[in-house]
């Protein structure tokens, strides 16, 4: 690909990527403020209540920079007996692993006087082993939250937190790993681009696609796989003891992984920026198809939230061993045989 | 406080003590359960009341019978109808009286409407333990009509001091009886509807089937009450075991469950409500004319010496009042014998063995009533 | 007034010797005994008479004694059996019913606390609904002073 | 060392050296930013955050509590003013006192109190919470709330309507950007 070229020359100005890097920052954090608020007005829909609406306009526009103020001025409280550099430093490797995942995700390309360009903070030909690997350390992030708390829930949260890691990040891998088989590559420019030449992988590998929502959801620890932070089980799991804006970093890292687990979902699965099958890009840039896509996958991960109930974690370890890893197995033997025929 | 339980209790390394609570978003009010965990599965239960203990029986001796009837709507403010008539028919018995045969049909039609409102929050709040915040909203979605019902008749949303002895407060409003029946169609329908999801979604299905199984001797042994009891295929129903008002001359059947676990307790409760609706329908087109209240003074009950033991199908079960008059104007002594002090007493052995996580399902799906419990 | 509530307390005149009794209505029978007797009325009535169901015991305070209340009913039918004994509130102890009804736990604790009566052979007489410190007020006695609340 | 040998007060504890660590970390804690702030009208944009975020602890206590599901629930919906439960005093803005407050659940309550980090507010929700309501005279019940919390919204009621709720939610937004309310006063 031509473009990826260029992406490289124009990547390996420092000044350029870092540009790109604080530009990708900005609007993922924006996009996670969006969700969050996306969130609280579909959720409000399911449930038949208006949700936020007198805050900052008839839709309650500013309703999070309301919560993100008041947040930020309130008292930080660490428990006595914590682990402090433990209980401190949770949310913010949470938070690290979050924004380490985004700068290897592609966001589409622009064009710009004749020649495409690709806009990614930076571009590796292991991406998604590299995405796969920095996501496990959002793992380490919550145990660290749930053992330097000090607090039997957050314990209790942290155990359940490490007995689903277990059963999920390896139909999660092998998922990938049949997508990287089917598009012979581990760079996620050429998975988008390989889906341009043959089709969606949502339509290759089918069962891969739901192999990898489930694992993923539960990697997310959205409903109906909220096991650690479960309200009513253990009030709020691993954060139990965060007040003022450390829970705000937790909680944010949270909804950041969403959106770079929803673009991981549009990247492997559907086609990355690429337009729809058989229609093209109808005159609309590849950003706005990226974009639009991942708000998509959000609108159904909310949507699964409103309408399921949560999962028990022995179930949930059960789904991730019994089910989820033997289909992710067929899934890849499936995906081997199809590359073969294909290539 | 909670070091002097800890050092109570003798625990193995690979054991640990939870105290959930008295604050917990599991509990419908304030309790202690202490749970002996090892990992994720509940070794012992133990637990502990009396956090919003009021002193209700204290308060009834000092108070003149038409005094007391405000008081007992605070019992259990979600089954307040109940607990007032379950005072009231004490207090009727003592005086040797009768309520009026049109206080008899808005009586029944209030308790019924009680009933629904109860079970829809019931299962609503049980709904949101097990994490479904939906159902939860939709429950309470569906039971503010009823409130408004019943606000219609005795202004109040939640403690109605209704029930007068030998009749009622009000008369039942104009334009009562096309709203009700407009309602309850729709409450049906609803109903009927999330009876539906709650039956089919897999996910629901496997959070409660086969969890917190109370079988029919435990049950009887254990001496839980109403729903949870029924749930367990004890078709055990004050108002066919011990008939009060117009019930011996009603249609209705009693709604059991065969195998008490978690999903037949909520079953049967969405069930009661639909047989609930059913009572009302019949009721509410033969409502006689007539006074609805006895020509007594209230404010001058003086019953004769004597004891009653009265009792009532709330929403929770039986509940059941012993009154002591010695012929003042107040009670001698009142006890009261409720649902959810029975109920709950049987959680702790229920739990023992079953997970943390199916804590909430089970706590929940016996529909407690703390400040009952407590009173 | 032939019915089964009669029948029941005939059984147990001729069994235990119950000299005061009454048939209030065709639900509602109620028979004064002897405490000592409790125990073996109370397995009795549920071993061979079905009375399987203990609804509530009740206190109550009648000056020099004390008075435990059994309201004692069954599954299947609606009779009620209101059993009364008199205990001396110098030394108020009678036996548990926990042998015979599991659930007579919580009832005998709550009586314990809140009115004094102690139940022998109860598993854990622990209190139930008062704080710790509150013990041995039992604040439903009529000779309470702490009601009304003075603060 | 400055240490008084075998006292067991915190005070004996503390070693000159720590005093003045102390002192000049005081200098750059929140407080002392909050203290500075307070002095700006940069205080009025931290009140506007402050006062539409008020999540509040879900606990409910008796009849009250009832009503206060009610209103986070569809009819009435507190999410509208960007107000929603929290189930961890520790990310709880306001509590609402829903009940009879007894003398067993005082301490649970105060405790409860002590965990949530400031600032934050008390809604008394109901006759039993502000006197005692019907219970007043109950040997187990504790009348006197104020004498224990700050309380800055008194809502009468037995139980008060949702309606009033929402009401008394809307009094305590005024009182933070007026800058009445207790914990700005200082008079806690």
């Amino acid at each position: 690909m031509d473009y990826i070229q260029l992406a490289f020359d124009l990547l390996g100005n420092p000044w350029i990527r870092g540009v790109v890097g604080l530009i990708v920052v900005g609007v993922i954090f924006f996009s996670a403020i969006v969700m969050v608020w996306l969130e609280r007005k579909f959720l409000g829909d399911i449930q038949t209540r208006p949700g936020p609406n007198r805050v900052g306009g008839r839709f309650g526009l500013l309703q999070l920079v309301a919560d993100a103020i008041k947040l930020f001025t309130k008292e930080d409280i660490v428990p006595e007996n914590a682990d402090k550099p433990v209980h401190a430093g949770g949310p913010i490797v949470a938070l690290t692993s979050a924004f380490l995942m985004a700068v290897a995700v592609p966001y589409g390309v622009v064009s710009f006087e004749g020649s495409e360009y690709l806009l990614a903070v930076t571009t590796m030909d292991i991406s998604a082993l590299y995405v796969e690997a920095v996501a496990a350390v959002s793992i380490i992030a919550l145990f660290m939250a749930g053992w330097g708390s000090n607090n039997k829930y957050s314990l209790l949260g942290a155990f359940r937190n490490i007995a689903r890691m277990l059963g999920y990040e390896v139909p999660l891998g092998l998922a990938v790993l049949s997508v990287a088989v089917m598009a012979q590559s581990l760079d996620f420019v050429q998975i988008v681009s390989r889906q341009e030449q043959l089709a969606w992988f949502i339509f290759m590998q089918p069962l891969g696609f739901i192999v990898f929502g489930v694992a993923l959801l539960a990697d997310l620890g959205r409903i109906p796989f909220d096991q650690i932070e479960a309200e009513e089980e253990l009030i709020a799991g691993v954060f139990t003891e965060y007040s003022s804006m450390r829970w705000g970093f937790a909680f944010f890292a949270e909804y950041l992984h969403a959106i770079v687990g929803a673009c991981l979902v549009v990247i492997l699965f559907l086609g990355g920026w690429s337009g729809l099958p058989f229609l093209g890009t109808l005159f609309i840039p590849p950003v706005l198809w990226f974009v639009g896509k991942v708000f998509v996958v959000i609108m159904v991960m909310i949507w699964i939230r409103g309408a399921l109930p949560r999962v028990r974690i022995d179930q949930v370890t059960d789904l991730g061993w019994k089910v989820l890893f033997p289909y992710s197995l067929i899934n890849l033997v499936w995906a081997a045989a199809v590359a073969m025929v294909v290539s | 406080m909670n070091g002097e339980i800890e050092t109570q209790i003798n625990l193995k390394p690979s054991e640990m003590l939870l105290h959930l609570g008295p604050q917990h978003p599991l509990q419908p009010g304030p309790f202690l359960l202490d749970l002996v965990l090892e990992g994720e599965t509940v070794k012992d239960a133990t637990l502990e009341m009396g956090f919003i203990h009021k002193g209700i029986e204290k308060i009834l001796e000092n108070r003149t019978y038409l005094q007391c009837i405000p008081i007992t709507d605070r019992m259990c403010y979600l089954a307040s109808i109940s607990n007032n008539e379950v005072f009231c028919s004490g207090v009727e018995s003592l005086m040797g009286i009768e309520p009026t045969e049109r206080a008899k049909y808005i009586r029944t039609i209030m308790l019924e409407l009680t009933r629904i409102q109860s079970h829809l929050l019931g299962i609503g709040e049980y709904a949101t333990d097990i994490g479904f915040l939906s159902m939860f909203l939709w429950m309470i979605r569906e039971r503010e009509p009823i409130i408004s019902l019943l606000e219609m008749v005795t202004g109040a949303r939640l403690n109605h001091s209704f029930v007068r002895f030998g009749g009622v407060a009000y008369d039942l409003p104009a334009g009562f009886k096309e709203k009700t029946l407009r309602t309850l169609n729709e409450i049906r329908k609803k109903v009927e509807k999330h009876d539906e999801i709650m039956s089919r979604d897999s996910v629901y299905l496997k959070r409660t089937k086969g969890v917190g199984v109370l079988s029919r001797k435990a049950a009887m042994e254990l001496g839980v009450a109403g729903p949870a009891m029924r749930g367990s295929g004890v078709d055990y129903d004050i108002r066919k075991v011990d008939p009060y008002l117009l019930y011996p001359d009603l249609d209705f059947k009693v709604i059991t469950a065969p195998n008490g676990d978690v999903f037949d307790r909520v079953k049967v409760r969405l069930s009661e409500i639909l047989e609930s609706i059913y009572i009302i329908e019949q009721c509410i087109d033969m409502i006689p004319g007539g006074p609805f209240k006895q020509g007594y003074n209230p404010y001058l009950i003086k019953p004769k010496p004597g004891e009653v033991y009265s009792r009532v199908e709330d929403p929770r079960g039986e509940m059941g009042m012993y009154i002591v008059s010695d012929g003042t104007f107040k009670p001698y002594r009142v006890k009261v014998r409720g649902p959810a002090f029975a109920t709950m007493q049987a959680l702790p052995p229920l739990l023992k063995g079953a997970y943390m996580a199916d804590n909430a399902a089970i706590a929940s799906s016996m529909d407690s009533c703390t400040s009952e419990v407590d009173r | 007034m032939n019915t089964t509530g009669e029948l029941t307390l005939n059984m147990l005149k001729e069994k235990f010797q119950v000299t005061e009794m009454r048939v209030e209505s065709p639900n509602r029978v109620w028979a004064r005994i002897a405490p000592d007797k409790i125990l073996a009325i109370a397995k009795f009535l549920s071993n061979e008479l079905e009375f399987d169901h203990l609804s509530s015991i009740a206190g109550a305070d009648y000056g020099e004694a004390l008075e435990a209340v059994y309201q004692i009913t069954a599954y299947s039918h609606g009779i009620v059996l209101t059993l009364k004994a008199k205990v001396p509130k110098s030394n108020p102890v009678i036996d548990s019913l926990t042998p015979v009804y599991w659930n007579a736990a919580w009832y005998e604790r709550e009586a314990y606390e809140l009115l004094g009566i102690s139940f022998r052979g109860n598993p854990n007489l622990a209190p139930l609904v008062l704080p710790a410190e509150m013990m041995g007020e039992y604040p439903l006695r009529k000779d309470y002073k702490g009601y009304p609340n003075p603060t | 060392m400055g240490e008084v040998e075998g006292a067991g007060s915190e005070t004996a504890k503390v070693r000159p050296i720590q005093k003045i660590i102390d002192a000049h970390v005081t200098f750059t804690t929140t407080s002392a930013i909050h203290d500075f702030l307070k002095k700006t009208p940069l205080q009025d944009l931290i009140n506007w955050g402050r006062k539409n975020s008020l999540w509040f602890l879900t606990q409910p206590m008796g009849c009250c509590g009832i009503e206060m599901i009610c209103t986070g629930a569809p009819h009435y919906d507190t999410d509208r003013f960007g107000i929603i439960p929290r189930c961890s005093p520790r990310q709880a803005d306001v509590m609402i006192i829903s009940g009879y407050i007894t003398k067993k659940y005082m301490p649970a309550l105060k405790l409860l109190w002590d965990q949530m980090p400031e600032p934050k507010w008390v809604i008394c929700m109901g006759d039993c919470s502000i006197s005692g309501g019907p219970f007043w005279e109950s040997y187990s019940t504790i009348i006197n709330t104020e004498k224990y919390f700050p309380v800055d919204i008194y809502i009468p009621g037995c139980p008060p309507r949702p309606e009033q709720l929402i009401q008394g939610f809307v009094e305590l937004q005024k009182k933070i950007t007026a800058k009445q309310d207790r914990t700005q006063k200082g008079d806690t």
